[in-house]
């Protein structure tokens, strides 16, 4: 049905029946998706209460730039999570890109380029794979990717022998170890910092796009979905080829930050997924912001720094990292049953009729990602 | 075995005066939003008790504090003058209180005895005893008159009626002395609706009081003894039947009269717009969708002809197809054989994303399952199909969508809110709102109005009215027949995977029925449906 | 959330051909397992061994009882809708627990078992009430849960620990001709847990509660009660599997389950057999064959001395196309009315 | 799988293992064998000092005339895994020397299982070697100490020669144990050499790989033990043998602290180490890696002050060349200890040009320069 509104008036209707920005933010910050970031600020108190310097300029962005490809990664694993799937591969292609990386290039700085381009490519494929079979095939995605992650690994280490040739040529480590110099107060702006913030612009801007609508509602409900003409399986596709995509980008990051090495990217998968769940995206799908996915990845991280600074013996790490993510997703699961129940008062507030009454508002549209 | 009758039927007659439940001031808000207030309603021994109101009245709620599924805020509910509180189905099934849920369904992997004993299989000794559960549900299918359905046959293989007469049984089996129904002929038709009054009737006679929900007001009427008229969680009167009827009923429960259930055709003051009447009055007006032979695994020789501007109603039992067909169309469950033609050109889509791109439109019948991502806001749902099939359009219909929520008078908190809080009319709202923004030529309709209040249902109507005025076609599959009736220009019957014959406007039901059933009616198609289903 | 009643209708309906469609998941399985026993004796035979040497079957046999218990376990869990990521670090610590609680005297042996399984269960009791209480994804609470032992384990045993006396050593290190007590142990305990989950009401329950909870929820059934007590099963069998190790290695380890693999590789040997991911449809029939099939690859490729990096892409590639010959074919939920074969129905993408 | 298990380098004397496992064994030091291997790092070795692999100290002697035969033998090698640059090297070099021997017609063939790091799949390979492999001799590394010595136990019963190497197993049982001379060497090597560098009060970070493996654990028992004395502060971490870790661990204890000694356990993640210190601009630290390669060309670019324990790659050779004497009824060692020199600085320069072109996963003194596909097998790490 079309309506008799001229666009700029639309517009205004639309702001009309939407709640402020303002509202929307803090309506946000009350989820878990929202909460995460607070929870990420308060690791970060106390760090600095324990270690002052950490709080300088140069520390932080330094502390941002080593956890950009676990952040990166988790952004990635975010698309195939909110899709309703899990991507258990990501590790083995780190590994994979890591070695490619590191036979491939060599000394030699004139393949940096093509060995990019490469790895991209091998990167897309076995996000396609794993998409293709997962969609068409109907294997469970934990299952293609638990293969893949066998498989990939095994062939990789098969190929190599098991160790990398040696570390590739300075100009290709400068992406993830460099950066620019000489900036003021920060010092240095690590690369890995300006690539995180394309990656995480450009997965805010997907997901406001039709595309990551659309994966959205494919997580939320794919039979609906599929019956709105969505291409489902192309759609979930190409979720799995953004994260190996993720993981590769990950992977070109951490060849730069710690060389070579086939045990780079290991266990990446759950430390991904982990950092997901954190950021209050929920498993199977339909919910969740990616920003708080990479949130998630920097809390993460933020914890184990507090807990190196904090001098805890670093065997109680993974029982200290249980704990957190128990008590997290626990806490995020009660909170959306609460509001699935009709508990916060946002949820049930006066309805009232949709109107098309333009009338002026503040502000400009912002979506809900 | 626990079968239906009830072990002292003497003892209920004595008490068939004194109330087998009472509720008394029942209040209940979901954090702040009430949803029930101060709701007071008496059940008898053997009285069949009607709940009706629009959706999202409060009749569910209800029924699940009554079930124990949820609990209440403040009342009392007395059972056979005892004041009791659930806190759990099974507290209610013991009190002897069971329950047809109007969302609830079988485990399709279960078989028909697992389904029916969950929860309290029979056992002998300590392991649970197959063989008597499989009796035992034979023997209570039996006394219910279905007695072809197998105790061993998996739920999913069961037929959509038969899987909903299980449900009913299983209700029954808890021998229960209150048995509370919540749309239970929802996805029932003709036989089966019968076979359920037949079950209903036997119930009342043995002394077990009934609580019955329905959108349906014949089947109110057919069944109950006194209607309870909810209206916004509050009860605006309980009236013996006798004393009602649909016109002052349905002003009970909506509070404002509706003029007209069915509304009046529109001018068709765009049908000039059609391809058809722009090329000239001269030639006979092309056909939007025009089916020929066509057929899959569950269909066959199925000919159809949809023109601008026209209503097609399709009536059948349940299972007859009519879903399948709609499916077919739209390339869901795509046709393998035959053709299908749009606009006069071959078109036979293969996904629904080919559907979509040739202008026709499918709203499901199962909303939740089919229709709506739940957690995503009404922007989200509405902006849905352009998202998925035309993005470039994105921007412009995103402006829209206010105004076309608006004229659909869709009520809710914004546009932000997730499509599960609101009620089940506003989710039908906000499926067509999705359609309608890629403005298709052929709307499917599969049971538009299932489901729904009265306000919400005139609300559709007359949307279809106007999507006809614009030129464009409508098919609509429903089993209401008043609604194919009412609103059709053509009827189809479907029977079993073909189309059993087409009747004009104004048929009686009686005509729909003989069609669907299968016994010949005089003047009517022969059964062929390849040679039937043209246009007249 | 709430299922309409039409919702479990929308499931696909795939067909394949004739006699393959009529198979069952599990008689396919078995099929499967077949065909790599053919395919593996033929193989074998070329290296000059036999396949069937009484030497040969006591190594696969011996290869299917850790593994066997901690799938079957894991065959529950997976039924009732959750998962179960913790087991390899229970099976570690019911090691360290029982070898050090035995201490190399026979008399401890039964106060060791009864307190390494004792701590699996409350370990189950944990993931349960997780799962259950706080709604936690199975997948998150017993990564958590796994995460938390391992620190305790790292923490506190640096090595070995422990001893296990002769007696007990001898379950790992005997057998009846060529089948070992373990596998015989193993097989006894799939036994009662085939006995629960089809002749006991909480078996009923883990179906019913994996096929929908919320159906089950409102036909009276106690959700919790079958997500917990299937979690404290899986657990206790994760326990049993230490203990068997703790008898084979003659000590305990706070390393040997992790480094058999056992929680990826169990789930993967729960969906080889036919049991669906998401739960409510399964058995513990056809877990015990895709465990059969795990060691049977693992045999031959050992006779055949594959490159133990080949022997993961093996695995892997194994474990796909086995799970997508049929989870292409789902089950058939109606028949066709008109012709035969037909076509896919693409509802569910 | 893709765990890193129990792996890395290891081997420990039965006799190191407490003969009474009871206890939670969680303190690793052993005085007695701490000080045994104090003096093995300057004992005598008996044999050709071209032919490391070869060496021995002398001591107790095993008679294996019994044993002497003619023809073509078969060996049956279980292996624990190939899962660490350390074995594969090593595993590469024993692969090579296969070839030797069955060209001299010593060996028909080896028939190898390899247990992925799981003790209770080597114990099961033993198993099926003793019953179906028609094995003349026995060739073992042990996935774990412990887990793995009954299955030794079953193995010697069968009187064939049994050959254990790089860990130990609580048995003397076996014909012949060969290993390098251990963990508190390396720990008493590398320590001293930082603490005659540091001064008091400065802070060693000790980067260890796993909890819990014997060998591992006494090159960090020896090694704190002499910092403590010393008065050298060091703080210990584990890091999987992850570069990535380690990196980390480092940015954090810069952020901290200046560090004036990094202490490994293993080389390949000493270049992130080192990195960690180039990227915070510090000076770089003393240090102590291992002899692969990758640490010795990061310490020849940087030229930092350093040394590179070696737990001897060469010793994968041995079993079979001990096999080749126990067919020939030649007495061997009981326990076969190997000679285990660090590389100073002044080798430095020396192994890098030995070992020009091999890929950065290989290790220095892996002693088949002399065999057979030399060099070009191990440059592309041909594994079978
Ligand atoms: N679990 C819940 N949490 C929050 N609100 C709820 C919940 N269940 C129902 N509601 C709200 O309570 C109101 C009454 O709902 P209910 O389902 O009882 O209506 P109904 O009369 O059965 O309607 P229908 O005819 O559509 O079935 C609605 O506004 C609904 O949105
Ligand atoms: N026995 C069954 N098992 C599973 N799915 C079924 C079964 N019967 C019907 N369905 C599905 O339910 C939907 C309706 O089926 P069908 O076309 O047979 O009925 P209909 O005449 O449209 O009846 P309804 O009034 O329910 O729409 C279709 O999606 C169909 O695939
Ligand atoms: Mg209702
Ligand atoms: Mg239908």
């Amino acid at each position: 049905m079309s309506t008799i509104l001229d666009p700029a008036a639309g517009r205004e209707v639309l702001q009309h029946n939407r709640a402020g920005r303002g509202e929307r933010f803090l309506r946000g910050l009350r989820t878990p998706g929202g909460g995460v970031f607070i929870l990420l600020l308060a690791l970060l108190v106390a760090i600095i209460v324990i270690n002052p310097s950490f709080g300088e300029p140069e520390s932080l962005i330094r502390f941002i730039g080593r956890t950009a490809p676990i952040a990166i990664a988790a952004i990635g694993q975010y698309f195939v999570i909110v899709s309703g799937e899990f991507d258990l591969s990501m590790g083995s292609v780190v590994a994979m890109q890591v070695i490619v990386a590191g036979n491939l290039i060599g000394d030699d700085d004139s393949k940096v380029i093509p060995v990019l381009a490469l790895m991209f490519v091998l990167g897309a494929v076995i996000g396609l794979i794993n998409g293709l079979i997962t969609t068409l095939l109907k294997v469970p995605s934990f299952i293609v990717t638990l293969g893949m992650m066998l498989a990939l690994l095994g062939l990789v280490l098969f190929w190599t022998g098991g160790a990398a040739q040696g570390n590739p040529a300075d100009s290709f480590r400068q992406i993830g170890r460099g950066g620019i110099e000489d900036v003021p107060v920060l010092g240095i702006i690590p690369y890995p910092v300006i690539i995180l913030t394309a990656v995480a612009v450009l997965a805010f801007w997907l997901m406001r796009r039709p595309y990551g609508r659309t994966l959205m509602a494919v997580g939320d409900n794919d039979v609906a979905a599929a019956l709105t003409g969505a291409r489902v399986w192309w759609v979930r596709t190409r979720a799995f080829m953004l994260s190996s995509l993720a993981a590769t980008v990950a992977g070109i990051l951490l060849v730069g930050y710690a060389g070579v090495h086939p045990s780079v990217g290991r266990g990446y998968e759950f430390t991904a997924i982990t950092a997901v769940v954190l950021g209050g995206v929920v498993l199977g799908g339909g919910r969740g912001w990616v920003l708080s996915a990479a949130a998630g990845a920097f809390a993460l991280e933020a914890l184990f720094t507090l807990l190196n600074f904090m001098g805890v013996a670093s065997t109680w790490r993974p029982t200290v990292q249980g704990v957190i993510i128990i008590v997290a997703v626990a806490a995020a699961a009660q909170s959306w049953q609460r509001k699935r129940r009709g508990g916060s008062a946002a949820a049930q507030s006066e309805q009232q009729r949709i109107t098309a009454a333009p009338e002026p508002t503040e502000g400009t549209d912002k979506g809900g990602n | 075995m626990e079968g239906i009758v009830s072990s002292d039927a003497a003892e209920n007659g004595q008490k068939r005066d004194q109330p087998v439940l009472e509720v008394r001031g029942l209040t209940k808000s979901f954090f702040g939003n009430p949803v029930l207030q101060d709701a007071s309603l008496t059940l008898h021994p053997g009285e069949v008790h009607g709940v009706v109101g629009e959706n999202g009245a409060g009749k569910s709620t209800l029924m699940k504090i009554l079930a124990g599924v949820y609990q209440r805020d403040s009342g009392t509910v007395l059972l056979r003058g005892q004041s009791v509180q659930f806190s759990h189905p099974t507290q209610a099934h013991e009190a002897g209180l069971s329950t047809v849920f109007q969302e609830f369904n079988l485990l399709p992997d279960r078989t028909v005895a697992e389904n029916i004993y969950l929860g309290r299989e029979p056992r002998k000794g300590l392991l649970v005893s197959r063989a008597k559960m499989n009796a035992a549900t034979a023997d209570l299918l039996e006394s219910l008159g279905i007695g072809s359905i197998r105790p061993t046959a998996l739920a999913r293989s069961l037929s959509v009626a038969e899987q909903q007469i299980v449900e009913i049984a299983k209700a029954v089996s808890y021998d229960a002395r209150i048995i509370s129904m919540d749309e239970p002929t929802a996805a029932l038709s003709g036989p089966e609706v019968s076979l359920l009054y037949g079950i209903v009737q036997r119930l009342s006679e043995r002394g077990t009081g009934i609580l019955y929900v329905s959108h349906r007001l014949r089947e109110i009427f057919d069944l109950c003894q006194t209607i309870t008229v909810l209206k916004d969680g509050r009860i605006v009167g309980t009236k013996p039947a006798a004393e009602l009827d649909d016109a002052s009923l349905v002003r009970m429960m909506v509070g404002r009269p509706i003029s007209a259930y069915f509304p009046d055709k529109l001018p068709a003051a765009t049908a000039a717009e059609s391809p058809a009447a722009a090329a000239g009055e001269t030639a006979a007006p092309t056909p939007l969708l025009e089916l020929e032979g066509a057929g899959n695994d569950q269909l066959d020789g199925i000919g159809l002809r949809l023109m601008p501007g026209e209503i097609v109603g399709v009536a059948g039992l349940q299972g007859s197809g009519r879903t399948e067909l709609l499916h077919a169309v739209f390339g869901a469950a795509p046709f393998n054989r035959g053709s299908m033609q749009m606009d006069g050109r071959s078109a036979r889509p293969h996904s629904p994303r080919q559907a979509v791109r040739q202008g026709i439109a499918l709203i499901t019948e199962d909303r939740k399952a089919q229709g709506l991502s739940l957690n995503q806001s009404l922007l989200d749902n509405a902006l849905g199909v352009v998202r998925a099939v035309f993005p470039g359009r994105t921007s412009s219909v995103r402006r829209e969508v206010a105004g076309s929520f608006s004229s659909l008078e869709v009520v809710a908190r914004d546009l932000d809110q997730e499509v599960q809080y609101l009620s089940g009319g506003n989710q039908q709202k906000i499926v067509l709102a999705k359609w309608l923004a890629v403005s298709p030529r052929v709307v499917l309709l599969d049971e538009p109005t299932r489901g729904i209040d009265v306000g919400a249902k005139v609300a559709v109507y007359r949307l279809m009215r106007q999507l006809a005025a614009e030129g464009k076609g409508v098919l609509m599959v429903s089993s209401e027949l008043p609604e194919v009736i009412g609103m059709s220009d053509r009827i189809l019957v479907m029977r079993d995977g073909r189309l059993a014959g087409e009747l004009p406007a104004g048929s009686t039901e009686e005509e729909i029925l003989r069609l669907a059933t299968g016994a010949r009616v005089p003047g009517a198609a022969p059964e062929d449906g390849s040679t039937t289903g043209g246009t007249a | 959330m709430t299922t309409t009643r039409s919702a479990a209708r929308a499931t696909p309906t795939a067909q394949a051909g004739g006699f393959f469609a009529r198979l069952s998941s599990t008689q396919i399985v078995y099929l499967v397992a077949l065909l790599v026993m053919i395919a593996g004796s033929i193989l074998v035979a070329t290296t000059g061994r036999n396949f069937f040497s009484p030497g040969n079957i006591s190594a696969i046999l011996t290869g299917t009882s850790v593994l066997g218990f901690i799938a079957i376990g894991q065959t529950l869990v997976i039924l009732v809708g959750s998962l179960d990521l913790s087991v390899s670090y229970v099976t570690s610590l019911a090691s360290l627990i029982g070898a050090g609680v035995m201490a190399n005297r026979s008399e401890n042996v039964l106060s060791a078992v009864a307190l390494a399984l004792g701590i699996s269960a409350v370990i189950g009791l944990a993931n349960g009430l997780i799962v259950a209480g706080l709604k936690v994804h199975g997948f998150i609470a017993t990564l958590g849960m796994g995460l938390i032992i391992s620190g305790y384990l790292a923490t506190n045993y640096k090595g070995s620990f422990g001893q296990t006396p002769f007696s007990f050593r001898l379950i790992g290190a005997t057998g009846l001709g060529p089948v070992p007590i373990s596998t015989l142990i193993m097989l006894g305990c799939a036994t009662l847990v085939i006995l629960m989950l089809h002749r006991t009401r909480i078996g009923h329950h883990i179906y019913a509660v994996g096929g929908d909870r919320d159906v089950a929820r409102m036909s009276g059934v106690r959700v919790p009660g079958a997500v917990i007590t299937a979690h404290v099963i899986c657990s206790v069998l994760a326990g049993m599997a230490g203990l068997l190790l703790a008898s084979r290695l003659g000590v305990g380890s706070p390393t040997v389950g992790s480094q058999g693999g056992y929680d990826l590789l169990s789930i993967a040997a729960v969906v080889l057999g036919g049991t669906l991911l998401a739960g409510g449809k399964g058995s513990v029939v056809g877990t015990l064959g895709g465990v059969l099939i795990f060691a049977m690859l693992d045999n031959i490729m050992s006779v055949l001395q594959i490159n133990p990096f080949l022997k993961d892409v093996v695995r892997g590639v194994v474990i796909v196309v086995a799970v997508a010959v049929y989870a292409r074919r789902t089950v058939i939920t109606r028949p066709p009315r008109f012709g035969h074969g037909g076509h896919q129905q693409e509802l569910q993408p | 799988t893709t765990d890193q298990s129990i792996s890395e380098d290891g081997g420990s004397p039965a006799a190191s293992a407490p003969a009474q496992t009871e206890e939670a064994t969680t303190e690793w030091f052993d005085q007695a064998l701490y000080d045994e291997q104090f003096e093995q790092r300057t004992a005598d070795f008996e044999g050709d000092p071209e032919q490391p692999w070869l060496q021995y100290i002398a001591g107790d002697m095993t008679d294996t005339a019994d044993f002497a035969a003619e023809g073509a033998k078969k060996v049956c090698f279980a292996n624990a895994s190939i899962s660490n640059p350390w074995r594969q090297t090593g595993w590469i070099t024993m692969n090579q020397q296969l070839k030797v021997l069955q060209d001299e017609g010593v060996i028909s063939e080896m028939e190898t299982r390899d247990a992925q790091d799981d003790s209770n799949t080597q114990i099961a390979d033993i198993d099926y070697f003793i019953s179906e492999g028609n094995c003349d001799a026995f060739v073992i590394s042990p996935n774990a100490t412990a887990a793995l010595t009954p299955a030794v136990e079953r193995a010697c019963e069968t009187g064939k020669p049994v050959v254990v190497f790089d860990r130990g197993v609580e048995t003397d049982c076996a014909t012949t144990f060969i290993h390098p001379i251990g963990g508190f060497a390396w720990g008493i090597d590398t320590a001293n050499f930082l603490s005659e560098r540091l001064q008091q009060g400065d802070k060693v970070v000790a980067l260890r790989i796993l909890p819990g493996v014997d060998v591992l654990e006494q090159r960090w028992a020896a090694a704190e033990k002499i910092f403590e004395e010393k008065g050298i502060e060091a703080t210990d971490y584990f890091t999987g043998a992850d570069p990535t870790e380690i990196k980390k661990i480092i940015s954090d204890e810069l952020a901290t602290g200046d560090v004036q000694g990094v202490w490994m356990d293993a080389g390949d993640g000493a270049v992130a180490a080192i990195e960690a210190f180039e990227d915070a601009g510090k000076d770089l630290p003393v240090m102590t890696g291992e002899d692969e390669l990758s640490f010795l060309r990061k310490w020849k670019d940087t030229g930092i002050d350093a040394l590179a324990p070696v737990y001897s790659n060469f010793q994968w050779r041995t079993p079979l060349l001990a096999v080749q004497k126990i067919f020939a009824g030649e007495e061997i060692p009981a326990e076969w200890v190997l000679p285990q020199t660090p590389i100073p600085a002044e080798e430095l320069d020396d192994w890098l040009k030995r070992n020009e072109g091999m890929p950065d996963g290989h290790y220095a003194k892996f002693g088949g320069e002399d065999l057979p596909g030399y060099p070009e097998v191990w440059q592309q790490r041909q594994i079978p």
